[in-house]
């Protein structure tokens, strides 16, 4: 039995699915509900400092590769996650609390408290591409992000992930996140992008941009993973199209430690989770692999 | 989830000053099983869930209650206007089962009911259809059900025609007589004979309401609290038994 | 029966569809063949100043959600230009030439060339992801492709188009371009990705990275042409995973003028050029829409 | 175009120095029809395309002569070695014509060949298979398809062993009696026959080789120059109608 237990920058997952931020939202029923059904962990949608109700819809788009979503960060607001986490811990899954400040000090404020509320890790969302002010715009300022990372760095005892999108500059966020004691990253989130309804001769989505999720991006994933994992050696949770136990070995062997997943779930249901758990149990069985970490980055290896 | 479909209104029901009935026709088809929704969408406004009140090929009628802006500028529309529709989604009515059905529609709930209740028909099945509303002049579908040979009922708070009473309560004297109840309508309604099926050990199938967005079950929202269970994907129409194994609470208005 | 001759910024064509650049190649009879099938126009794979075999096989690579290729710019050198463009000349089909240089002076020779040559317009290919010192290392720098086109703009007598592809600052370079007279935009060239075999282990293409192209990026390529439309009112060459006429609309509706179609050939062949056409048209006549300009960028009027 | 499928090497026979076949066991099934091609990847080395000597679900046998590094690697592959196989791509023989067939195969081009000689066996037509190699020894074929029961000629150019002379002037003095013409091999060899067949009229199917990189139209590093006609696509088989409404021209070997 091959196995995969992994150590992800201090999470300790038994096994390297998680549920990817904002699916399925906040509600602790619901976390819980993907805890049982399989994931080695979970992560919250990104709460704010203040309440959000989201856009308008349509918040969601299909597209023949994928999705293109603009929920509009809808939470509660982060006094909440208290409850939140208290409510939806179910024993050995740990929660990773996403977070989407606009200002080094509302990351601060919200990590702390997350980490406090008993957060098992907090995730910095620097990548929402479908929100002013949060998320992508801040996420693609390597300084300001070594900023946020480095003010939140002391002040928090759990580990720390930042998530990353598709920018030019990618590379050198998280290079200097690391550098200012980042635990891990979080890679992808979705790809701005715009979906047209031909007959309706217009936009879709209410917010008109969005993010593109799903099979479109995992080759994209694919290459960032890469890149990070050749230059960084970091420990990765691959987001981005994963649909398979296929998808996510082809992560792991570009170097994820764990598995980010989220659009497949409408298509699969939570049990993608088992699924993908038992397909790469097959195929390490069948490659010879004895645990996780023997496949972790393994092309780089070659 | 599938690409919208252009539909038109091709003629307008007027029930009430905020309650219409507007059947459409389809760019292409797209079947909804009773108790099914789509979601609608008209450009301009927002996108809603609709549980269809009949839907035949590319034919489909949706009764619609205006409560907010997109609702109200649904049943504002005229006979051509355009809007586009996606789905079907989430699971329907179970028809299936052996055994006489009670259906029962509160408000516009009574929308997938007696869509539920022709298809029933035609399948030959023993039903009996009550609609519960305020007043004389609200009934939605009871002179529908009577003129296609449906034995029905109509109940209404104030008397003013057919049985005087809550809807409820008429149905507590004569839910014995029945193996299977179906219902939509307002969440006290629907509470209450969640807990009437559960005292009465009768196979309950009840059709829930939250804020749907996705449709798809992926952003949360129209989760029923504590549950973990999704309107859009799980339901809307739960059967009792899922909705105690999932620690299902009425709120107080049960 | 709809009007779907246009004029794209200054280029002349019988209908709206491309063959996009590095389909097909260079060679003069496949060139003929391409235009003789029912493009529009044809543009050829990108010429560099001296000959290039490419890279080692594998150079494609499946995905889901398309295609992701390296074939590394292989091209007999712009000398070849002007015969390529004597002998694959059909009436009333437009070539484009597709350039890639590695400096101002290169993109001036080859664009003088080219021009002299008997080129009908000529594409500077500012976005080839997978070829060092070429492509997108210089469509990055604003102030690098201004220069370019402002440089060849005087010297030249056809349309000059910029094809640019998904980066951080696309609408700067955009910009810049246009002010120094580019005259129109072709958009997007692929997306930089990697594709595994988890059998093989190692990245399948032999130059590890590679572009996406086909329906992974058409919504990226749809919030392009959407947002260079919205600001420029650019003549736009909208490219990126056009399937079939629906996924063309969607391009027409957001800004573009014109349909490059590349990887979806491998599927449905050449003739989908006369497929797509015969689509837009069957919807133009269904929507009222008596001349392709006023479709064009329709979804900002509304 | 389909990912790959990983084969691992069953057994190999060693025709000469040069000239391996391999028998490979895929992971899953793939069928390739006489005369197609697939794509064959040796990690560490390139990609090539290989039209194999057989095929029937999860076995294939590629007869593969060393030209270059990767078509060396292949032939210094052991046994249990694993190899990646992406295809099938491209157009085969047709074999569904009736009449008399013709088989002519040239070097390693015996290989699809001698495929194809076992398929029209099964189909129960009369064929001929020609094999032209430069000596004894070099033959690849020609004593497989005695053995089971297939009418064969060898042609070496030495006559070390059965007919001397060139296959293309053995087939001349036997053409008429043919209805169908299938060749594969050297490409003086092709084009002697592609005007043969123009001369005599009879209908041939010629397998020709370009460059193959990306095997599904795309790249067009395979074109016929001057045809338009691409290998991976249109080919590698062509007709010689095809060819000759292509503007095809031999070139001066011819
Ligand atoms: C599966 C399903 C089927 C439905 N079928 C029908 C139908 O056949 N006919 C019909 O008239 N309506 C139906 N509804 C309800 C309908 O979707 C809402 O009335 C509509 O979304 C209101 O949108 P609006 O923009 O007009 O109002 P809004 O401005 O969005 O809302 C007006 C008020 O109603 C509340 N509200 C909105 N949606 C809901 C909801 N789902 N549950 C509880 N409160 C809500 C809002 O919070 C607000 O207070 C259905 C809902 C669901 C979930
Ligand atoms: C449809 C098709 C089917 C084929 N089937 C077989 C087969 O069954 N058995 C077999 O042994 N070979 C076959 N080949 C040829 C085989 O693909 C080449 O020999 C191989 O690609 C050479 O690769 P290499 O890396 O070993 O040599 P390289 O180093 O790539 O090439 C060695 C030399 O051969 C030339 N060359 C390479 N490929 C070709 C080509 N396709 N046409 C002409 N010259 C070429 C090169 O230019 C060079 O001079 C087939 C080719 C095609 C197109
Ligand atoms: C509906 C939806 C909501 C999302 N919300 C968030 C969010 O709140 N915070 C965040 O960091 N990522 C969010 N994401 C991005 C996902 O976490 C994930 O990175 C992305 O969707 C790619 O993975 P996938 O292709 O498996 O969906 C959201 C994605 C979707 C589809
Ligand atoms: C095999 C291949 C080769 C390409 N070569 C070039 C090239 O030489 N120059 C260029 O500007 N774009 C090149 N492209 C990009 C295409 O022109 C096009 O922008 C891109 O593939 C997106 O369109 P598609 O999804 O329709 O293929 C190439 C694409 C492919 C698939
Ligand atoms: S409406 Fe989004 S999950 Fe149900
Ligand atoms: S090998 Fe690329 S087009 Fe034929």
């Amino acid at each position: 039995m091959p196995r995969l237990k992994i150590n992800v920058a201090g999470l300790e997952l038994s096994n390297p699915t998680v549920l990817a931020s904002g699916i399925l939202g906040d509600e602790a029923s619901l976390l819980r509900r993907a805890a049982y059904s399989g994931f080695g962990a979970v992560t919250t949608k990104s709460f704010t400092i203040e309440p959000r109700k989201g856009y308008k819809t349509p918040i969601v788009a299909k597209v023949k590769a994928g999705l293109i979503n603009a929920v509009g960060l809808t939470n509660p607001g982060y006094i909440a996650i208290k409850d939140i986490v208290k409510n939806a811990k179910v024993p050995g899954v740990p929660i990773v609390v996403s977070l989407a400040g606009s200002s080094v000090d509302e990351f601060h404020r919200m990590a702390v408290y997350a980490d406090e509320a008993g957060a098992d890790a907090v995730e910095l969302n620097l990548s929402c591409p479908h929100v002013k002010k949060m998320g992508m715009e801040i996420g693609h300022d390597p300084i300001y992000v070594a900023k946020i990372v480095g003010d939140i760095k002391g002040s928090i005892t759990k580990p720390l992930f930042i998530k990353i999108g598709l920018s030019d500059n990618y590379m050198d966020v998280v290079g200097r996140a690391l550098d200012k004691g980042a635990d891990g990253v979080t890679a992808i989130n979705t790809v701005r992008g715009i979906a047209i309804d031909v007959y309706a001769k217009r936009p879709i989505l209410s917010n008109i941009y969005g993010g593109l999720s799903g099979p479109a991006i995992h080759p994209i994933a694919t290459r960032i993973i890469y890149e990070i994992y050749a230059e960084y050696r970091a420990s990765i949770i691959g987001t981005g199209g994963v649909e398979d136990w296929r998808d996510a070995v082809e992560f792991i062997l570009a170097g994820a430690s764990a598995i980010g997943i989220g659009t497949s779930i409408t298509i699969r249901g939570l049990g993608i989770a088992k699924e993908v758990v038992e397909g790469i149990k097959r195929y390490m069985d069948n490659e010879g692999f004895k645990k996780l970490e023997d496949m972790i980055g393994y092309v780089h290896k070659t | 989830m599938s690409s919208y479909v252009r539909a038109r209104v091709n003629s307008i029901a007027i029930h009430t000053n905020d309650l219409k009935s507007l059947t459409l026709r389809l760019d292409y088809n797209l079947t909804v099983a009773p108790g099914q929704f789509v979601m609608v969408w008209l450009p301009d406004y927002e996108e809603i869930p609709i549980s269809p009140s009949h839907s035949s090929h590319n034919y489909m009628r949706l009764t619609i209650k205006a409560v907010g802006e997109t609702s109200r500028a649904l049943i504002n529309m005229n006979v051509g206007d355009e809007l586009y529709i996606r789905g079907p989604y989430g699971r329907g009515f179970n028809l299936e089962r052996e055994g006489k059905y009670l259906l029962i529609g509160g408000g516009y709930g009574a929308a997938p009911i007696i869509y539920a209740a022709r298809r029933l028909t035609l399948m030959e099945r023993e039903i009996l259809y009550v609609e519960g509303v305020k007043m004389r002049g609200e009934s939605l579908f009871y002179d529908e059900a009577k003129n296609i040979g449906i034995d029905a009922v109509l109940v209404t708070e104030d008397g003013s025609s057919g049985i005087k009473g809550m809807v409820t309560d008429y149905v507590a004297n004569i839910i014995d007589d029945y193996d299977i109840l179906l219902a939509c309508g307002p969440e006290p309604m629907l509470d209450k004979l969640y807990l009437m099926a559960l005292e009465h050990g009768i196979d309950a199938q009840l059709s829930y309401e939250r804020i749907v967005k996705c449709g798809i079950g992926l952003c949360g929202s129209c989760v029923i609290e504590g549950t973990g269970l999704l309107v859009c994907m799980d339901g809307p129409v739960f059967t009792v038994e899922e909705l105690r194994n999932s620690s299902y609470e009425v709120a107080e208005h049960a």
